[in-house]
């Protein structure tokens, strides 16, 4: 089959500027601490859920706004809960990083690698209640370094569960190039692990859905597990206020009170040889590069890659009604903010 | 009131309740075998080995109760809980929480545990006083057949997740298992009130988180759960010989914890013995010193825990964990401070 | 007498002491960026970022440890090293006593710990007690700049497994790295004293095991690390207006405990409130009522710990966390329980 | 290089014969609880270890005494360990599963994988304190499901480390056919992982030794981490008193108590299908068949395949000297306890 164009399209705008939204109450300090966007990976994220149905489940990590805001939860109740509201989705007891809402089967955790295991349940479950139905795991591509992640692939080779692996990779574990950390493939990995193994460039959201109806499609069937492996570049780092983007931003006053500190370190007496030192500032270097070259999305974003396949009309349309829809619930969620306490 | 095995009780209750529930099912390394007549009745997709990846399927153990499943996740030894103790400790005690109460996680967790038997300090832990640590978590030791049955199928029950323990010198078939191997030549300190007793005819949940006064005595109360509590009841005979009499009680559920049971006790004896075969800090017995002394009553309190790496040289062992006649000891010391010249 | 952020205070000893051995190696995920400082100093080799595989290189640590060097392994949170836990309990705790005293395991593990910031309940929990559990491990929880550096020199000499804690509201980088993320329009409830205060001009070690009375007042004692201290001694300044005089033992290390200061404190004030940011039941709060318990020393008691999962909204998030009035409250009520109906 | 047959022949012999004496020493009931052996696995040990000097390490797993036998500790010590002796190996503290020798960085662990990080950790301090200097993980091939093992293999990958990961692979965990729970194939799962991976049959102990050769080579090297993948056949089982062993070769008094409840079980009503009921029956009754069958080495036995290649001469000469220095171990060794307490 082909994809509803459109209709990605529409899911994907409905989630950037959902997050736009969150960006700017996360600046204001209206939500707390560590804010991990999806930014960037929408077409990664559009392109699976759009195959899930009643039943299907989603295990999500720390970056569950965009599966949710897709799969059609109230953006009121979940604007609501990143502001620890108690009228929030999971009454502000959860946040960020745990969204949870057992109407769609979805969970999330924002310990790395937890969302192969619950992937696995979910999968068993729906094995035993409700045949036909699957379960997604959402997660990064560091997160194939964590143990609990690798065995539940195996697990769910072994016991034919219904599960798609999705690992959205953006070569990035916070500030870590994860080429520097991980040994060998990661497809060859998942295929040692007994899964099938498939890449795309997860900023092409129809490339994604394709490789993903086959994936959904043999674990419905009960042929057990697929690794969908899907490239994706993401603008805002690691989370909104990331250091390395700071200090790309705006790199005077954010260095002010590191430089010294780093070069004074760099240059004492004792320690490692002068080419080393060189080299751990040279990868620092690198690191602060690599975060500027993320900034731009450029041809790596889904959304911008998808607008280019719609006439203009299509897009006008989705465009106002997305952001009008956005918009509402923004406003409704920050009315008694807006109000005063 | 029919008799059974410590094992056999647990088995009988899954035996019913997997016939009346067919959302129960039991993972684990090795069920096939371990748990053979519940494979050859329930088949492979209900009693299902696992490989050696308790991280991945304890955890899918989470989220196939939040799927609607009644998982009774099976980790061989708690000792090997420590590969996995992130979805205990991260998901399944915090995730009815996280949810704002929306989502509970109705799994257990059966896991076997004591020591006594030659098996070194990485086989033969309690860990319960750690696993009772995070609020959510909830932590049953049962200490003889009936109550086995009856907190498996309280455990079952309850919609959040329980932590099923069952001691190796209760459950026959482990020491089979792992330390006797067909061998006829070994002893062990084995408990026999708790390895074999009456249960009901018709099996009835017994509470989580109601102790139980198993004997009463006005001297001193010993508290203790699984094996400990027998050889408090062991420790009680012999005080009686020497004038001393206590009241034993059996705790059963580590967490929740019956706080009144255990005050009402001990604002009669003015004295708390804990036996316990978990660490003696920050666990079990720091928790009972707390309680009374949150509850304001004044007690003389002693403990007789495992202080240290358990020994694998079987005699040295038995001197770590506590032993009956430490118990004595302690005891007297407790109820005539004098003593401790005599 | 220098001052110093507690922050820097760490980075001042580790400069200090990689450069006096070259065994001295640390490694944990982005270390190349959140210990900068000593990348650039120390190059890779020896300041060296790990896949986010923790039970393989906190295990890695230890053996590590047993090969001669003397890895200093960095957990980012506590929370997260519930996936590695094995590689504590089980490893380095037993293996002294496993290799019958032959092998020694001289690693620190170094985590953040502690909420205030609005992180949730998975990011911002204590755990001490829960690492302190099993015999073999010392765990360090430093209150101040002094200590932090006193402590960390400590860990680093002593030859044993020791974990070193560091409060996210007393170590600024954290706070900036994971709260603020630039923004200036929130605010925390920072103990200025911990966050930076005097240290040294020659860094001498903080005995592990040494508790500290800052506060002496013959009403009550107050014990608690880490932040808790400053919250307790905030609570003391406002019971003073009260005329109520509060002791504060900062306990510094939470195992293992230094019981005599405590009880000597204890035995003066005969009340005891213990203002614990890990959670309350089977830990460090209960630990030290069963200390005064053994001491046998009569005290009224109380804790303010934390009961539950820590919510994310930082209003409620701010009661379930030990704060300055919940102090106050029981403090009142331990010393003058009829204040109660007040 | 070619390998000295005659050495490794009476290293492999001195494991057998000491294990031998072990096992009865087990069932006379002064070794407690679980004793795992290395009989029928000898071929792996020997054709590594022979390849290792003073500086290399060994991380061991509940099979832990081979290697140090083969490494030449001494067998005194040892047996007295195994007995829980104040005066044995680790003062009798550690046991069968926790055998420490610092002279050797030997270090054993009961927790199946955590040899894995236990020889990443040795080789980084090689790296830094003893260059050319290598570490060695044994474990089985279950354990390769246990994520701290699949994470160890990914981390000396990314850090070079000597590592040689050395797979026992006997097809069982305990009672559980590996091939039923394990997805993939373990060769391309370490690839994925980034290390090389070689495959041999560990009956033939000159073929894993030239596996090893390389293997080794390549770590001391600096050049990374090997997977060397062994098969092999344990005829006691998983461990002495094996439960399936045991109804393999005493059927009659092994299943009297068992055999009803088993019936009664299968046939009692409520429950799965007759057929997911046969199927149950029918994967017990092959649990013992496999048992059975692995009982005999035949031509899986490292120690037989070896002496063929043997002189008469040479093969009497290593016969009689191991014989009697095992002999006169166990003979110091139980001394005490022969005479009584
Ligand atoms: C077990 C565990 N270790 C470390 C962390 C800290 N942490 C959070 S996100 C992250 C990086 C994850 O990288 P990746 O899996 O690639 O996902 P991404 O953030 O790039 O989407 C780390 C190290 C954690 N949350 N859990
Ligand atoms: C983490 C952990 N889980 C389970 C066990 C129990 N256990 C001990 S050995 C074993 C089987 C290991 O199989 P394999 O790795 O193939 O090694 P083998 O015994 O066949 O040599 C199991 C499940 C354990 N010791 N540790
Ligand atoms: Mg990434
Ligand atoms: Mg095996």
């Amino acid at each position: 089959m082909e994809p509803d164009g459109v209709a990605l399209y529409s899911q994907m705008l409905k989630s950037r500027r959902f997050e736009e939204a969150v960006t700017a109450l996360w600046r204001e300090g209206h939500i707390s601490a560590e804010m991990h966007l999806n930014i960037g990976e929408e077409g990664i994220i559009a392109g699976v859920v759009d195959h899930l149905s009643e039943g299907d489940a989603m295990a999500l990590d720390h970056r569950g706004t965009a599966p949710l805001v897709m799969r059609g939860v109230d953006l009121v109740l979940l604007i609501k809960e990143l502001m620890g509201e108690e009228d929030g989705l999971c009454a502000g007891m959860g946040g960020h990083m745990h969204l949870f809402v057992p109407e769609l089967l979805a969970a999330s955790s924002g310990i790395v690698g937890a969302s192969g295991p619950a992937a696995c349940g979910f999968a068993l479950a729906n094995q035993h209640l409700r045949p036909g139905k699957i379960a997604i795991a959402f997660f990064g591509e560091a997160a194939m370094n964590q143990g609990m992640l690798m065995e539940s692939i195996n697990l769910a080779a072994a016991w034919s569960l219904p599960v798609v692996f999705v690992c959205k990779d953006n070569g990035m574990a916070i500030t870590t190039p994860s080429r520097k950390v991980t040994g060998g493939n990661l497809c060859t990995r998942a295929e040692g692990l007994g899964a099938q193994a498939v890449s795309v460039d997860g900023a092409d959201v129809g490339a994604v859905w394709r490789a993903a109806e086959k994936a959904v499609e043999r674990a419905r069937k009960g042929q057990g597990p697929t690794f969908l492996h899907a490239t994706c570049r993401r603008p805002e780092g690691h989370f909104l206020g990331d250091p390395l983007l700071r200090i790309v931003r705006n790199p005077v006053d954010e260095l002010k009170s590191k430089v010294g500190p780093l070069v004074r370190a760099a240059t004492g007496s004792g320690g490692a040889s002068v080419g080393r030192r060189a080299a751990s500032l040279g990868s620092i270097m690198d690191m602060l590069g690599r975060a500027g070259k993320m900034r731009k999305l450029g041809r790596h974003d889904p959304l911008e890659r998808q607008a280019k396949r719609l006439s203009g009309a299509e897009r006008s349309g989705v465009d106002a009604a997305v952001e009008g829809e956005v918009a509402a619930a923004i406003r409704a969620a920050t009315e008694r903010m807006e109000a005063g306490p | 009131m029919r008799t059974m095995t410590f094992a056999d009780a647990i088995e009988d209750v899954l035996m019913e309740a997997m016939t009346a529930d067919p959302r129960i099912i039991v993972f684990g390394e090795d069920v096939h075998a371990i748990r053979m007549n519940l494979y050859a009745r329930f088949g492979e997709m209900r009693v299902r080995p696992t490989p050696i990846s308790e991280s991945a399927f304890l955890g899918a153990g989470v989220t196939a109760a939040m799927g609607g499943l009644r998982p009774i996740v099976e980790i061989m030894m708690v000792d090997f809980i420590a590969v996995a103790v992130d979805a205990l400790v991260n998901h399944a005690a915090k995730i009815e929480a996280f949810s704002g109460g929306k989502w509970k996680v109705p799994m257990v967790v059966r896991v076997a545990c004591g020591g006594g038997y030659g098996d070194g300090g990485q086989h033969e832990q309690a860990l319960w006083g750690l696993l009772a640590q995070v609020p959510g978590m909830k932590v049953v030791v049962p200490s003889n057949p009936a109550d086995a049955g009856g907190l498996m199928l309280s455990a079952i029950e309850d919609d959040g997740p329980v932590v099923f323990m069952e001691h190796k010198l209760l459950a026959d078939y482990w020491l089979d298992y792992l330390a006797d191997g067909g061998r006829m030549n070994l002893d062990y300190d084995i408990p026999e009130e708790g390895a074999f007793g009456p249960v009901p005819d018709v099996w009835q949940p017994t509470p989580i988180g109601e102790a139980k006064i198993v004997r009463e005595g006005g001297d001193l109360t010993m508290a203790a759960v699984g094996v400990g509590l027998h050889r408090c009841l062991e420790a009680a005979a012999r005080l009686t010989e020497q004038g001393i009499e206590a009241s034993v009680v059996d705790l059963r559920t580590v967490s929740p914890l019956d706080t009144d049971t255990l005050c009402e006790s001990v604002s009669k004896t003015r004295g708390l013995l804990v036996a316990d075969e978990d660490y003696k800090s920050f666990g079990l017995s720091g928790e009972l010193a707390a309680t009374l002394m949150e509850a304001g009553i004044p007690a003389r309190f002693a403990r007789v825990c495992v202080e240290e790496t358990i020994p694998y040289d079987r005699r040295r062992e038995g001197q770590v964990l506590p032993n009956v006649q430490r118990i004595v000891e302690v005891a007297r010391q407790l109820v005539d401070p004098g003593s401790l010249v005599a």
